[in-house]
């Protein structure tokens, strides 16, 4: 049951995905992103990670898009740019297409055909999360951790007024 | 006789005073030419010294040391007469050449530097004794006189270096051959000159060996059909340049002939001798006719420069007393009469900016004492009784009558063609009528200086050869003594 | 006690000093301060020869004084100067020429500039000094020195106005010939010094004449030749008609007394040498009479004064050259002293008749001579008496006399030559008689600027200023010496040690009647004006007017039917090529027997023509021979750096780098900047791996 | 949940990473690719989730914590650049900076 409700909320995540990609207007597909982003966290709800659905809501569909809609609102949205850029993605699809389906058919087929068998599932989730990341994983969140102040000092720097001038 | 420094001294100051001159010009005006004239005034001094020093009978001072034993490479220096005339004359002509200079601006440190290198090398040249020492200093001494062309020469100077260059530094290396193979071809490796001597060396390589060191010497001297570099050399050098072009480098041919191939290779010098009287003798008419064709007055210059050490070539390949005498004598008589036509034409060409035979004229009316300077050098160009030049020539033609007397008429004929040409430019350039050249300013004091010593030194040995020719003695004797001894 | 041969070295010294003094130019000095300077060392040489004279006269008359000893190899050169009766005679007359002349110059000269007038008297006194030590030279060495000297003085003398080019060409022209014929000299020199290994002339002269080899032969052809040449003897004569282009004190010391007289000294002084080998003898015989009889006739033609008097020297000096051939070398001095003072008056007294004039020194100058120049007439007259050969009263007579006699006594050839010396003599008076004939006509109406004037008169100057006493005296000295000289002539001979030769009565009254013939002759051609405007149109190149009918009748008609006999010629007489033979002969003497042109064509030109040719004109290369090693080396790097020059491998690295750039330009476009672009290349990569991972791992 | 479950989920992970690539690519305006790019980093955190569902560890949510991160990150950097692109040169269109080529 649980299987089933997973793998609807993943299919209209994708859904709304393909919808995200292909909305001339940025709000639009701001929202479908929003759409895709809390399907995905139904997903994991439905998986039993509810901890991952929990901070994919507040994080992914709260923070990031909430940042999203700070700079599309400065955003030109008239109708000839909503023009120009269908006009772009009318002529400039097949190309990323063919690579994508380059890219894809291999990692599908990979995947579904002679893939590693596939070990029995074992149950729900044991242990606890916090002992996990902060045991044997401490050292990948400190190195995500640096990630994050660099990106943090790295906006700051761009942001700057005046500082690419 | 005890290990002194004097003949080292004689190629280290006027090395070191090219180098004190290149730096002088910054310590006060005109410090590069004081600087200059003071090396070569003492290498003067240290020279007449080691002259009134008694010697050891051959030679009048003597060195040695070593150098890199293991390749047996050695300095070897000794001075007999003929070294120590010609080395009178290098050091004579260097103040002369620092003099003439005196107003050229043009990196004047530099200039006064390469007229000392020149004179450094060819005093290493008349001095060295070690045969990897004395290739060493003749091709040390292409440098400064490459330098001396092509940057204050006049005209197609580069050009006129280049070939000077390639004519020489390609002769040059007949030479180095022939050095190597000597001192590589004993049982030690020497380059002693004497020591190479004394072996017994087989005729057919000799002839070759000899022909080595003749391509060098012959080039220099230079002879026909090997002169093509001279006259544009002479024509292109500034007057300092040519006067050592024509005093010392030119000497340097003829002395290296005159030393070495009848020390280290009697027998073949023998064979080639003939072949060698025959070259000069064409060179002689050859070179006087060529000047007599001249409208440039240094090329005509040059090419009577051709004509005389031909004279000097076959006075040595004529491998008697008189001519060998008369080679020797001729050499220094060239050296300086050569080098006062030289000046002379260079100041007039200061003054007209022409050197052309056909713009001149007039000296006569304008420039009395110019003119006068012009007759004593014409009369010693054309060989008259009286200056050395005549003495040379006519014991080289005393010397002839007793080897062949057609090479005596053809040196005859030569000396009758000299009046030809001797005439022309006197004529072209004192009498008759200024074309071009104007009023022409006569000589200053500090050309007359050079001037009057050349002339003094001209007619001094002219009229008392006994001075030059009891210098010249021992090494004519010694010249002679492998070809005429058993 | 000193010697006293040692004033022999005090002989040239004082000419030598003033050359240095005026020459080197030490020191700035007035025209008085010069003309002193140059006097001083004009005439010191004579009084210094004086008393030597008088010690030699007086019996000691073999000095040597050594000046000083070369030692080189095994020869011991010995330079010294020397005292016999030869150089004594000699040096004294030299020595008493020069002084005249020197004087005389004092004044021709006064109007020069300082300069000039420096180095015209700086070399003059050179020139003396040069031949005073050639004279009294007691080796070969000094000798040559002396004679070679005389050479290079001569062409800056005769070069003196420096702004006339045919003054220059004059003065090359001397110097290169005589220069020529002293190779010959100094060979034979030479030659004699390896024979007798000394240069003494004591020493080397008995050893040449005890010479019994070829080289003797050799020797003595060579000592002629350079004698020949330095006297203008035929073939080298021509240089001294132009050599008149100098001023004339020039022409008066040079080219009178001194140096065309030195051949003849040097013969003389070889004498043994030449003597003894008898074939040079009858060349040297047959060379002096030809070139008498040569010169004098050419003279004879002559329009100028100075030219006739130069054909006069050569002709003269032949007859010394005649007597050296014939044995008699102390003839020949004989005949070298009066010769010397009567032609260098007749050139002092001529310089002085026409100095001045516009006709420069043209025979038509003479004219009016009397009235002008009362004093130089009258010595011109004493002076052509003396060379004409005037019985008793001239030297001139008594030395020619001399000669002739000798060429009678010598036999039967003698008498063949003495036959022509006769005609020569006629010939001599002939035209030693012309320009006093000439003095008597009438002058030319206008003087003033003849439109052909004579070039010379371009540089000439005006009457003299300093007081005639300059001109006066040497003229009167001299006029004197040739006339009484000839009471010395005997003395002389036998001073130096021989008879005077004698020849019987008809020849010498016949040979004493030609001066008489020869003024007749004189007379004939200046006062029949068909002959004079003959000589003077055959002269100027132009056609003359028809010839005098008894002159036609006894000249000019044997010449005619001797050429037509030499031609074979059988056709009817024609006038007019009658006409053009004479003028031509006349033409053809009073040119030196073209023997320019001879020269011209077969030296000259040949050797202009080489001379250009090596120097590149006339289709050859500058430099043929220089430039043959050049363009071989030239030719040679082609031949063999050329192909090389194309370098396989460094074609394929230029091809492989050429290669790489093109790539680099293809994968350059790649590089869009675009971020979408690397994007794809990312995107194809990653299928590319997941396409090596799917076809690996996984399976 | 059974295998077939986990192959389709992680097929579908695929396929929202195969979207965001294609709107990577395809989009030239700056902001709709920094959608894609979110999407491209939806697709595998997803995958993650799935698998560590299927073999009942913690390990797949921390994998995904870690991708949040990185998200995050991007995110933040990636509009901090834009707003600077349009600021400093009224950019938008990410084909027109190529001065990377220069």
């Amino acid at each position: 049951m649980s299987g089933l409700l997973a793998l609807w909320c993943a299919a209209v995540a994708l859904a709304c995905a393909v919808l995200a990609v292909t909305r001339p207007v940025i709000v639009h597909a701001l929202i479908w992103l929003v759409a895709a982003l809390l399907s995905l966290a139904a997903c994991f709800f439905a998986l039993g990670a509810s901890f991952a659905g929990a901070v994919q809501v507040l994080i992914y569909a709260g923070a990031i898009v909430a940042v999203f809609v700070f700079v599309v609102m400065s955003v030109d949205t008239s109708a000839e740019a909503r023009g120009r850029e269908r006009e772009r993605l009318a002529t400039g699809w097949r190309r990323p297409a063919a690579a994508v389906i380059l890219v894809a058919v291999p990692l599908v087929a990979g995947l579904g055909v002679g893939g590693p068998a596939l070990v029995a599932p074992q149950g729900t989730a044991q242990g606890s999360l916090g002992a996990l990341l902060f045991g044997p994983w401490a050292l990948a969140i400190e190195v995500a951790s640096g990630l994050l102040l660099a990106a943090l000092m790295g906006a700051r720097h761009l942001g700057r007024r005046g500082a690419g001038e | 006789m005890g290990y002194d420094m004097e003949l080292t001294a004689l190629i280290l100051l006027p090395f070191f005073g090219g180098i004190a001159a290149l730096f002088a010009g910054r310590f006060g005006r005109d410090a590069e030419r004081w600087v200059s004239i003071a090396a070569l005034a003492l290498a003067l001094v240290i020279l007449i010294l080691a002259f009134l020093t008694p010697g050891d009978g051959r030679w009048i001072a003597f060195e040695r040391f070593d150098w890199a034993p293991s390749l047996g490479m050695q300095v070897i220096l000794a001075m007999d007469g003929l070294s120590g005339a010609l080395l009178v004359v290098s050091l004579a002509l260097g103040i002369v050449s620092v003099i003439v200079s005196w107003k050229i601006t043009e990196h004047s440190g530099l200039l006064n530097a390469a007229l000392l290198w020149t004179v450094a090398a060819s005093n290493g040249v008349f001095l060295s004794f070690d045969l990897l020492v004395f290739a060493f200093f003749w091709e040390l001494m292409l440098v400064p006189a490459f330098l001396l062309i092509s940057v204050w020469g006049h005209g197609d100077r580069e050009a006129a270096a280049l070939k000077f260059l390639v004519f020489n530094a390609v002769a040059g290396l007949g030479l180095l051959a022939a050095v190597f193979y000597l001192g590589a071809s004993g049982e030690v490796v020497t380059f002693d000159a004497f020591e190479v001597a004394e072996r017994d060396i087989p005729h057919g390589v000799q002839v070759l060996l000899l022909l080595g060191f003749a391509a060098a010497f012959l080039v220099k001297l230079p002879v026909p059909p090997l002169h093509a570099w001279l006259p544009d050399a002479h024509t292109q050098a500034p007057t300092a340049g040519s006067i050592l072009l024509a005093g010392l480098l030119l000497k340097t041919g003829a002395y290296g002939l005159f030393r070495f191939p009848p020390m280290l290779f009697p027998e073949g010098f023998a064979t080639l001798a003939p072949w060698g009287m025959v070259l000069g003798a064409f060179g002689s008419i050859y070179g006087a006719l060529l000047a007599c064709g001249q409208t440039d007055a240094k090329r005509l210059v040059a090419y009577t420069s051709v004509a005389h050490m031909s004279i000097v070539l076959m006075g040595i390949c004529g491998g008697v007393y008189f001519s060998l005498m008369g080679a020797g004598v001729e050499m220094v008589a060239h050296a300086f009469s050569a080098s006062a036509l030289f000046l002379l034409i260079g100041a007039l060409y200061d003054r007209t900016g022409t050197r052309d035979l056909r713009e001149l004229g007039g000296l006569q009316q304008s420039a009395p004492r110019f003119a006068a300077a012009f007759a004593v050098f014409f009369s010693a160009a054309l060989a008259m009784p009286g200056t050395a030049n005549f003495l040379g020539e006519a014991l080289v033609i005393t010397g002839m009558f007793q080897v062949n007397w057609i090479f005596a008429s053809i040196t005859l004929i030569s000396l009758v063609v000299s009046v030809v040409y001797a005439t022309r430019l006197f004529k072209r350039v004192v009498f008759g009528k200024a074309r071009r050249s104007g009023v022409v300013e006569d000589l200053t004091a500090r050309e007359m200086g050079p001037i009057v010593l050349l002339a003094i030194a001209t007619l001094l040995f002219g009229m008392l050869p006994q001075l030059l020719m009891g210098a010249l003695e021992g090494a004519v004797t010694a010249a002679l003594a492998p070809v005429a001894g058993p | 006690m000193l010697s006293p041969y040692l004033l022999l070295l005090l002989v040239p010294s004082p000419p030598l000093a003033a050359f240095l003094m005026l020459g080197l130019d030490p020191f700035f000095l007035r025209r008085r301060a010069v003309q002193v300077l140059a006097l001083l060392g004009g005439v010191a040489p004579f009084f210094v020869m004086l008393p030597l004279a008088a010690v030699c006269f007086g019996g000691e008359c073999h000095g040597v004084v050594p000046v000083f000893t070369l030692a080189f190899g095994q020869s011991e050169v010995a330079l010294a100067l020397l005292l016999d009766p030869m150089s004594t005679l000699v040096g004294l007359t030299v020595a008493a020429v020069g002084a005249m002349v020197i004087t005389y110059a004092i004044d021709y000269m006064s109007d020069a500039g300082v300069a000039d007038l420096r180095r015209f008297f700086a070399l003059m006194n050179l020139f003396l000094a040069a031949m005073l030590t050639m004279v009294l030279a007691g080796d070969t060495i000094t000798f040559f020195f002396g004679w070679e000297l005389m050479g290079l003085c001569s062409f800056f003398l005769i070069a003196y106005n420096t702004g006339l080019p045919q003054a220059v060409a004059a003065g090359r022209k001397a110097f290169i010939i005589t220069r020529f014929a002293d190779a010959f000299l100094l060979a034979g020199l030479l030659l004699l010094f390896l024979e007798a290994n000394s240069v003494r002339l004591d020493v080397l002269i008995p050893a040449g004449a005890t010479m019994t080899e070829d080289r003797h032969l050799v020797i003595a052809l060579l000592l002629l030749a350079g004698a020949l040449g330095k006297s203008a003897q035929v073939p080298f004569h021509t240089w001294l008609p132009s050599a008149m282009a100098g001023p004339t004190p020039v022409s008066a010391l040079l080219h009178s007394a001194t140096m065309v007289a030195a051949g003849a000294f040097m013969l003389a002084r070889f004498s043994p040498i030449v003597m003894s080998e008898p074939l040079v003898q009858a060349i040297a015989a047959a060379f002096g009479v030809g070139t008498a009889a040569f010169g004098a006739l050419s003279a004879i033609f002559q329009t100028d004064v100075k030219r006739l008097l130069a054909y006069s020297s050569i002709s003269q000096i032949g007859f010394m050259v005649l007597a050296v051939g014939l044995g008699a070398p102390e003839v020949a001095i004989g005949h070298f002293v009066v010769h010397a003072m009567f032609k260098s008056l007749l050139f002092l007294a001529a310089g002085d008749i026409t100095h001045g004039s516009d006709l420069g020194t043209s025979m038509k100058a003479m004219r009016g001579a009397a009235r002008r120049r009362p004093v130089a007439y009258v010595a011109y007259v004493a002076g052509a008496a003396s060379l004409a050969g005037v019985p008793f009263i001239t030297a001139g007579w008594w030395s020619k006399e001399a000669v002739l006699s000798a060429a009678w006594n010598t036999g039967p050839f003698g008498i063949a030559i003495w036959a022509l010396a006769f005609l020569t003599a006629i010939c001599t008076a002939v035209y030693a008689f012309r320009p006093v004939l000439e003095a008597l006509l009438p002058e030319p109406e206008h003087r003033s600027r003849a439109p052909h004037g004579h070039p010379l008169a371009l540089n000439l100057h005006h009457r003299a200023r300093i007081g005639s006493g300059f001109i006066t005296v040497p003229l009167v000295v001299l006029a004197t010496g040739s006339m009484l000289g000839g009471v010395m002539v005997a003395p002389i001979i036998s001073f130096l040690g021989a008879e005077v030769p004698h020849a019987p009565h008809l020849p010498a009254l016949l040979a004493a009647m030609a001066p008489f013939a020869g003024l007749i002759g004189a007379a004939a051609l200046t006062f029949v004006p068909s002959l004079a405007a003959a000589v003077e149109g055959a002269h100027d190149m132009r056609r003359p007017t028809r010839l005098d009918h008894k002159f036609q009748i006894w000249v000019i008609e044997p010449y005619i039917r001797l050429i037509r006999w030499l031609s074979r010629d059988r056709r009817p007489r024609d006038a007019d090529l009658d006409f053009e033979r004479q003028v031509r002969l006349i033409r053809w003497l009073s040119r030196g027997a073209r023997m320019d042109g001879v020269y011209q064509a077969l030296v000259v030109r040949p050797f202009v023509n080489l001379v250009r040719w090596l120097s590149g004109h006339r289709g050859g290369g500058v430099d043929p021979v220089g430039s043959a090693p050049v363009a071989l080396a030239l030719r040679l790097t082609q031949a063999v750096v050329g192909p090389l020059a194309h370098d396989r491998f460094d074609r394929f690295w230029m091809r492989s780098a050429n290669r790489l750039v093109r790539i680099w330009v293809m994968a350059r476009a790649i590089q869009t900047g675009r971020s979408r672009d690397y994007a794809l290349g990312l995107a194809l990569g990653t299928a590319a791996l997941l396409v090596i991972a799917w076809g690996t791992t996984w399976n | 949940m059974n295998a077939a479950t986990l192959s389709i989920l992680l097929l579908l992970s695929a396929g929202l990473f195969a979207t965001g690539f294609f709107g990577l690519l395809a989009r030239r305006a700056i902001l709709f690719q920094l959608i894609s790019l979110e999407l491209m980093l939806a697709g595998p955190a997803l995958g993650f989730i799935a698998g560590g569902a299927y073999h009942g560890g913690q390990t797949g949510q921390a994998m995904f914590v870690l991708i949040l991160i990185l998200a995050a990150a991007e995110v933040a950097l990636g509009l901090a650049l834009y707003l600077a692109l349009r600021r400093v040169a009224d950019v938008e269109d990410a084909d027109t900076i190529t001065r990377l080529r220069h």
